[in-house]
């Protein structure tokens, strides 16, 4: 069969991002007259005139996740402004452009918002053919003329799970074992997936530089069965915390957790409530936040093109222990914490990558 | 009381009417034979009795009652049972299997092999048809299979039988061996049906006769009594034939082909063993034989579809060897003894079946010449009086006996110096048998060389200039086809009696 | 020690889903009908089985309803290819779409979510003690013993090899082939229910995951055999298992995926050959 | 004796029109195609949305203006190339399941190419560059040929198996080796502007390569009518020890099937490549190659055909877009549309059936019967 989702897929299962596309109230077109290209929007506090149009990344709705978080996000923006928006998903990378360019030529959106780092170069292309259009891409780090662009760091999101489990694995922690062994699953193989990875390796090894790490790839975003395998064979060797980065796939790896009675990290949205009693924390990644904050900076008339950070500073990105069950020792929230605020005033700078990992360990080892 | 009534029945396939409103009767107790050309019908007329066919209209009366006869189920509940022209076996199934599915004896709801098992190898016993009941039928010569069709049918117990051509591939003996059961059946009151384009058998076994044309029936009902093999011919073709051509060579030549000691082994079993054969321009060199006896091996050894362990040839004294595209290439003809596995594509059309194997003839660095080729098959449709509609058409929608003249007409035509022909009128009519016959003889009259491989002793014998009989492999005897009587001819290829071994 | 047993749990957790969908395919081939809708047969289960437990409760009724969600979609691809005569490759992969996007659109309507559904009851006994591995033992020796040994199995293959045949001898080629795939699609139901109500405990959309299709490839390899289809099916999990075992040691990941197959493809260039199916399938007994 | 319709050629019955029915009957694909589309429309309004809009929007999508023609043509570009790779193969009666994979190869070969900095004018680079990707997807797909005529092997395993182990190496590709240097994405660094294929209409993804799938049909066509090698694999697929006696090299026909079988889905990735994304991005096959089974099916095994089947899957997906984008009918219905046509135009018998059009030939022969 077909592929999994394409880049920037992650964790799933969350209770906290709305989940599910609510039926949408027929967007198909109504704008009576006041749309042109955005000007409108200057200074207008009311949206109610305004419309939205919203790329989703490949994958689509019903993830559970970044689709589905975005979702949630715009229609929360929905009821606070009284926008209206229309939504596509993608079914290939090849039909971004295409989705994106029908969005900017129909004139009618005030604002267009794409989701993930593969709409870079479509953006850069419809940002050019289309100057006037306000355009936000999230989670990239381009910088394109006239776009706004919202960047954050997977090696910022994981890096705290990796404190956690490089600090729990030698705790006391109820499901601990002795072996200084960890690891982290990934759907695909993909860059910023292994961005991921690096910044839970290099967090958990800030804290226990000794610990193993382990990594495995599932090879697809929709397949929980081999998930969850991948997770026993896991915790088979030794790993008592899993950081999970595999979309639906990962859903196998806390099936995993429960079956071998170890940890487990979520990713994306707040997934603790998949398994309270396994799932130590997610790493979190506020997708819905930031696609209602450009909504809001749209409506209140701040939107700026520009390249903008939404780090663990801004609390975008990070690790969420809310709702989940598992009694963290004292010492290793304190660490979280401590490190939390060192990372957000830049003192401490995760490392991105593999290469230089080694290096960036020696350099940086954690004292409290 | 009739066994079997049929009134008013019509059959139209898109485009052939196959049955136009035929009235068929077969009285209780006799033995009838369904006469006709290729295409007249009669298959069609016994598959609407055995429920296969359906039908545009008409009424079936069985033993009196009216009955529409839906599926073979239905034909078998009322007692019909029917030996098929194509065979219905299942390769990779045993004997037994083949012969009792659908009246299997059981042991709850586990098949009783050995039971069944029993029951065949008696049957087969009884009948002296040589076969092991746990043999799986793949392994099995056409005649021996001919044979489980037959079983098949008698083991129903069916009281009205059909047999649709069952003679075609019997030797005179097994033929003979046949008539004796289906007279032995006639005596318990059964009912019989028999397909045979072969009129001395009509004239040896039937009661009565009834003869199709072109889907119609043009005699009714009609004793046997005073036919004789001509008026039979003639009622079926509606013109006269000349029955049993036969024509002297006038003059042989050097050696077209020469072959030693072709052998071949399939597991430890010697197929062909040590088969050394010379044929001469301007002669036919006749092969008899009972399939299975390495026949089809040796017709692929000599045109080169199968590599023997051993293989020494030379046509007109240089050597040749290769696979078929050579032996074509180097002027080898060959008609296939099967013609819808070898010889032709069915799904094809008769355009493109015309050019099998000489394509190569009708094309320029790779692309066909469209023209020549239509050309080329009009022509040979009329030379060969191929009844189709027209070249477009599929081959598969031809009856069995048209289809055969495309293969032998595509062969002839392409002008081949040695022609391997191995059962050239296999279910083919007397029109066109005497047709074929004809052709084969001017051929050699030419100077060609013929080979030929044949299970039809009159044929063999009545073209032949010289006559040599298969054996388990090896050449039995050699001889002028007057030396041999028909029994000393049976004798031979049933192993009875292989005193010499020739070397031709 | 530990990592061995892992393997070997691993091995057998991969491979009982797709024993049971080869074992169905196993019947349907033999009884004449190609069998490439297996992955929509395992989807269906899948889902039915999610669908019963989620409304149930209750895990028997639970695979019971995978069971059935299978066979429905066996019992399609019977009427299309038998009734209709559909081709049998157009019918698999026509089935195979339609049921991605029916379970999906389901999904959307019953759960508001066509990523996934929640969590419900599970069997979740582990591999070595689930229900389901044992009806999947039971079923490779009945299979066998019914395609081998019983009256029932000697007319189904029959049917399967030359259906012409078949009915002429008076058998109901249409009710066997009906039986044949409704079997097949209970089978593959049930590989599919043990992925989401075994396995997991929720159906996430698409998440048989080109199983079915290596179901076929199984099934083929084993030429038709049940009980090589368990031979066949354990070495390709056993591979699948040890390359997930192995990964993490500096080969890319995407090599180490390719390992099964290879595995497979090596096999088939050099242990099974000249595999023929029935000769009967595609065709039809009245034509 | 003979009724009045015994007496009538069965063709003639035929001919005799019925008004909309016989002409329906007439094009059971097309008929075929309507009954789909209005099946999926009920399935739409039993499920609560509102068929009528959603087909507007499909419609729309797919034809409404010059934008959306050109998109229906640009997404039924790959899925032409992929039915008649399909096609090719069958004719030889092999079953090509690995179009995926002979894809992805196709377009690793031609990006490895064009990634060489050879700088060449752009109409022979872009040639090479196909060429090259037709190579390596026939040779992928030839080994399959291959290994059936060596070791017997089944080629739907064959297939199968290597599609996962192409995609899988594609992956690899585009993470490691030919991984564009400081992306965080798994795709190599964009071609050269010369070796992109020609747009055919300007800020639109409809390059030349509808152009070369339309040729590649033509061509194939007169393949099978014209040419020795195509008519030898006619003959190979139909018959193959009919094939055997007349010579033909049964081995090596199947394996040319296969090679121009996988040229073509080679081809596919090459255009999709150089002319839809211009670099080599991981997954960006959308299951063309298994679509492409749809395609051929409702061309039935036509290459000619299969222009038109591939524009009409083109045109839902196009739809498909706007669809998504302006209404809130969820894209699976499409997905549902696609499977009813694929298996309603493989079964014209269930068609007649629905619409009851199996009722004119008996209700004939009845009356025939009667006034026998
Ligand atoms: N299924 C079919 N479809 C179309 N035409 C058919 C079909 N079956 C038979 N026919 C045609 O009906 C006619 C009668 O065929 P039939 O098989 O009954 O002939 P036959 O008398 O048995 O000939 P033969 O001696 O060659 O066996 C032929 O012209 C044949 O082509
Ligand atoms: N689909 C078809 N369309 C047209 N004609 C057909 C079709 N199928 C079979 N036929 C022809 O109808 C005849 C009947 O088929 P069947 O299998 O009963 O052989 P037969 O007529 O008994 O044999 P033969 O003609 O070889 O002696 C065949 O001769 C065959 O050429
Ligand atoms: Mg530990
Ligand atoms: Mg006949």
């Amino acid at each position: 069969g077909s592929q999994g989702s394409g880049n920037g897929g992650s964790g799933a299962g969350g209770t906290t991002a709305e989940s599910g596309t609510d039926k949408k109230e027929n967007a198909g077109g109504n704008t009576d007259g006041g749309s042109g290209s955005g000007n409108t929007a200057e200074g207008a506090k009311d949206g109610s005139k305004m419309k939205v149009g919203l790329v989703l990344s490949t994958g689509g709705l019903g993830d559970k996740n970044f689709n589905d978080m975005a979702y949630a996000g715009i229609t929360k923006a929905q009821e606070d402004f009284g926008i209206e928006f229309d939504y596509v998903e993608p079914s290939s990378v090849s039909d971004l452009l295409p989705l994106d360019r029908q969005f900017a030529e129909t004139e009618e959106y005030d604002l267009i918002i794409a989701i993930a780092s593969d709409q870079e170069e479509p953006i850069t292309e419809i940002s050019e053919e289309f100057p006037d259009q306000k355009i936000s891409l999230l989670d990239s780090a381009a910088e394109i003329d006239g776009v706004s662009t919202v960047q954050t760091e997977w090696s910022e999101q994981t890096f705290l799970a990796g404190v956690i489990a490089g600090m729990g694995t030698l705790s006391d922690m109820e499901l601990a074992n002795e072996d200084n062994v960890i690891g982290v699953i990934m759907g695909m193989d993909l860059p910023n997936l292994r961005e991921g990875v690096v910044g839970f390796t290099a967090g958990a090894k800030y804290v226990n530089p000794d610990v193993e790490v382990l990594e495995g790839v599932v090879g697809a975003f929709n397949d929980p069965g081999k998930g969850k395998e991948m997770g026993l064979s896991m915790y088979s060797k030794g790993a008592d915390f899993i950081q999970c980065i595999a979309g639906a796939s990962g859903l196998g790896v806390f099936g995993a957790a429960k079956e071998a009675d170890r940890y487990a990290f979520g990713v994306g949205p707040n997934q603790n409530g998949e398994d309270p009693d396994h799932i130590v924390a997610s790493s979190v990644r506020s997708v819905d936040e930031m696609v209602y904050n450009e909504v809001k900076s749209i409506v209140e008339g701040t939107w700026e093109p520009g390249l903008h950070m939404s780090g663990m500073k801004e609390n975008a990105v990070g690790c969420d222990m809310e709702g989940s069950n598992v009694a963290v020792p004292d010492d290793i929230k304190a660490a979280v914490e401590d490190i939390r605020g060192r990372i957000a005033s830049g003192e401490l700078v995760p490392c991105k990558n593999a290469d230089e990992l080694d290096a960036w360990v020696q350099a940086n080892q954690y004292t409290k | 009381m009739y066994a079997v009534e049929m009134r008013n029945i019509t059959k139209q396939y898109p485009l052939v009417r196959a049955l136009d409103n035929v009235d068929f009767l077969l009285e209780e107790g006799e033995i009838l034979s369904l006469l006709g050309e290729n295409g007249a019908g009669k298959s069609t007329l016994m598959k609407i009795l055995y429920g296969i066919c359906k039908p545009d209209e008409g009424e079936i009366f069985v033993k009196g009652t009216a009955t529409a006869i839906k599926s073979p189920k239905q034909a078998i509940d009322l007692g019909i049972g029917m030996v098929h022209q194509h065979f219905m076996l299942t390769p990779v199934l045993t004997v037994t299997e083949n012969i009792v599915v659908g009246c299997e004896p059981v042991k709850g709801i586990v098949f009783d092999r050995e039971t069944a098992e029993r029951k065949v190898q008696e049957m087969i016993d009884r009948y002296g048809f040589g076969i092991r009941a746990s043999q799986k039928v793949s392994g099995l010569s056409v005649g021996e299979q001919q044979k489980v069709e037959i079983l098949k049918a008698i083991y129903r117990n069916a009281d009205i039988l059909i047999l649709d051509e069952p003679t075609a591939v019997l030797t005179p003996q097994e033929v003979e061996e046949l008539f004796h059961i289906l007279r032995e059946l006639k005596a318990q009151n059964k009912s019989i049906v028999i397909i045979t384009h072969k009129l001395k058998e009509t004239l040896a076994i039937a009661d009565s006769i009834s003869v199709l044309r072109d889907g119609k029936m043009i005699t009714g009902h009609v004793s046997i009594k005073g036919a004789t093999a001509d008026s039979l011919a003639q009622m079926m073709v509606g013109r006269e034939v000349t029955l049993g051509v036969s024509r002297k060579a006038r003059s042989v030549g050097g050696t077209a082909l020469r072959v030693r000691d072709i052998t071949l082994k399939k597991k430890d079993r010697y197929i062909l063993n040590h088969i050394s054969l010379e044929l001469k321009k301007g002669e036919i060199l006749g092969i008899a034989g009972i399939e299975g006896n390495g026949q089809t091996e040796l017709i692929e050894c000599l045109t080169g579809i199968c590599h023997p362990d051993r293989l020494d040839m030379e046509k007109d004294g240089q050597p040749i060897k290769g696979g078929p595209d050579e032996f074509i290439r180097k002027g080898i003809g060959h008609i296939p003894e099967d013609r819808m596995t070898r010889g032709l594509v069915l799904d094809l059309s008769i355009l493109d079946n015309m050019i099998l194997g000489y394509q190569g003839r009708f094309q320029k660095n790779g692309i066909l010449d469209r023209k020549k080729m239509k050309h080329f098959a009009d022509s040979l449709l009329q030379e060969f009086r191929i009844k189709a509609p027209n070249p477009l058409v599929k081959a598969s929608s031809l009856s069995g006996g048209n289809q055969q003249k495309i293969v032998i007409a595509r062969v002839f035509s392409e002008d081949p110096d040695i022609i391997i022909v191995a059962q050239p009128t296999r279910g083919v009519d007397i029109g066109a048998m005497e047709y074929i016959h004809e052709r084969l003889l001017d051929l050699r009259d030419e100077g060609k060389a013929v080979l030929l491989i044949s299970a039809d002793l009159d044929e063999v014998k009545s073209l032949s200039d010289r006559l040599t009989v298969i054996y388990d492999g090896e050449l039995v005897a050699e001889g002028r086809p007057e030396e041999f009587d028909d029994m000393e001819l049976g004798l031979l290829m049933t192993g009875a009696k292989g005193e010499r071994r020739a070397s031709i | 020690m530990n990592q061995i047993i892992s393997i070997f749990t691993s091995t057998f957790s991969m491979s009982v889903p797709l024993i049971l969908a080869a074992l169905g395919g196993v019947i349907s081939v033999r009884s004449g009908i190609m069998a490439l809708g297996l992955e929509s047969m395992m989807t269906m289960g899948a889902f039915c089985g999610v669908l019963g437990s989620y409304y149930t409760g209750n895990v028997a009724a639970a695979i019971l309803c995978g069971v059935a969600g299978g066979a429905l979609f066996g019992l399609c691809h019977g009427i299309l290819s038998v009734r209709y005569k559909v081709n049998q490759v157009i019918s698999g992969i026509g089935l195979n779409l339609l049921a991605v996007a029916a379970t999906t659109l389901l999904m959307q309507l019953i759960w508001n979510n066509k990523g996934s559904s929640p969590q419900v009851a599970s069997i979740k006994q582990g591999v070595l003690t689930s229900p389901i591995t044992f009806i999947m033992l039971a079923a490779v020796a009945a299979e066998y013993f019914v395609l081998f040994r019983t009256r029932f199995g000697l007319r189904l293959r029959m049917v399967g090899e030359n259906p012409k045949a078949a009915a002429t001898v008076g058998l109901p080629v249409h009710r066997i082939k009906y039986i044949a795939v409704v079997c097949c699609g209970m089978l593959a139901g049930l590989g599919g229910a043990y992925l989401s109500i075994d396995h997991l405990d929720m159906y996430v959309r698409d998440m048989s995951a080109g199983r079915g299709y290596i179901a076929v490839a199984i099934m083929i390899l084993a030429r038709y055999n049940p009980i090589m289809v368990v031979l066949c099916a354990l070495i390709f999990g056993f591979s699948d298992a040890v390359q997930i075992s192995l990964q993490g040691y500096g080969v890319p990941s995407q090599i180490m995926a390719m390992i099964p197959y290879i595995v497979t493809l090596l096999v088939l260039a050099f242990g099974v050959r000249q595999i023929t199916p029935p000769a009967g399938v595609g065709a039809h007994d009245d034509e | 004796m003979s009724g009045i319709g015994s007496k009538a050629p069965a063709t003639g019955a035929a001919k005799q029109s019925y008004g909309v029915k016989a002409v329906l009957a007439k094009n059971m694909s097309f008929t075929a195609l309507i009954l789909a589309l209005i099946l999926g429309g009920v399935i739409m309004s039993i499920c609560g949305y509102n068929p009528f809009e959603a087909y507007g929007a499909i419609m729309k999508g797919a034809f409404g203006g010059k934008k959306a023609i050109c998109q229906t043509l640009v997404q039924a570009t790959p899925l032409i190339f992929a039915g008649l790779a399909y096609t090719v193969a069958k004719r030889a009666n092999l079953i090509n399941l690995g179009i995926e994979g002979q894809l992805y190869i196709g377009a690793l070969g031609t990006s490895m190419f064009a990634l060489l900095p050879l700088n060449l004018p752009p109409v022979p680079w872009i040639i090479l560059a196909l060429l090259c990707g037709m190579v390596f997807g026939g040779l992928y797909a030839g080994l399959v040929g291959f290994m059936k005529v060596r070791f017997g092997s089944n080629e739907v395993i064959a297939t199968m198996m290597l599609n996962t182990i192409a995609v899988n190496f594609v992956e690899y590709a585009v993470n490691y080796p030919l991984k564009e240097e400081g992306k965080s994405i798994a795709q190599t660094a964009k071609f050269a502007e010369a070796i992109w294929l020609p747009k055919i209409v300007d800020k639109t993804q409809l390059t030349i390569a509808i152009i070369i799938a339309a040729a590649a049909c033509i061509v194939i066509k007169l393949l099978f009518d014209r040419t020795v090698i195509g008519y030898e694999i006619k003959c190979v697929g139909q018959n193959l020890k009919a094939s055997e006696t007349a010579g033909i090299r049964i081995g090596k026909v199947m394996i040319i099937a296969m090679l121009i079988s996988g040229a073509i889905a080679g081809l596919l990735g090459g255009t999709h490549v150089m002319g839809v994304d211009r670099r080599l991005i991981a997954g960006f096959s959308s299951g063309y190659g298994f679509d492409g089974i749809a395609v051929a099916a409702l061309a039935a095994d036509r290459p000619v055909a299969v222009i038109l089947s591939g524009i009409i899957f083109g045109a839902l997906r196009a739809g498909c877009m706007v669809l998504n984008r302006t209404t809130g009918v969820p894209t699976e219905f499409i997905d549902v549309i696609q499977a009813l046509i694929i298996l309603l135009v493989a079964a014209p018998l269930l068609v007649k059936e629905i619409l009851r059009m199996n009722r004119k030939h008996t209700a004939i022969s009845v009356k025939g019967g009667r006034t026998a």
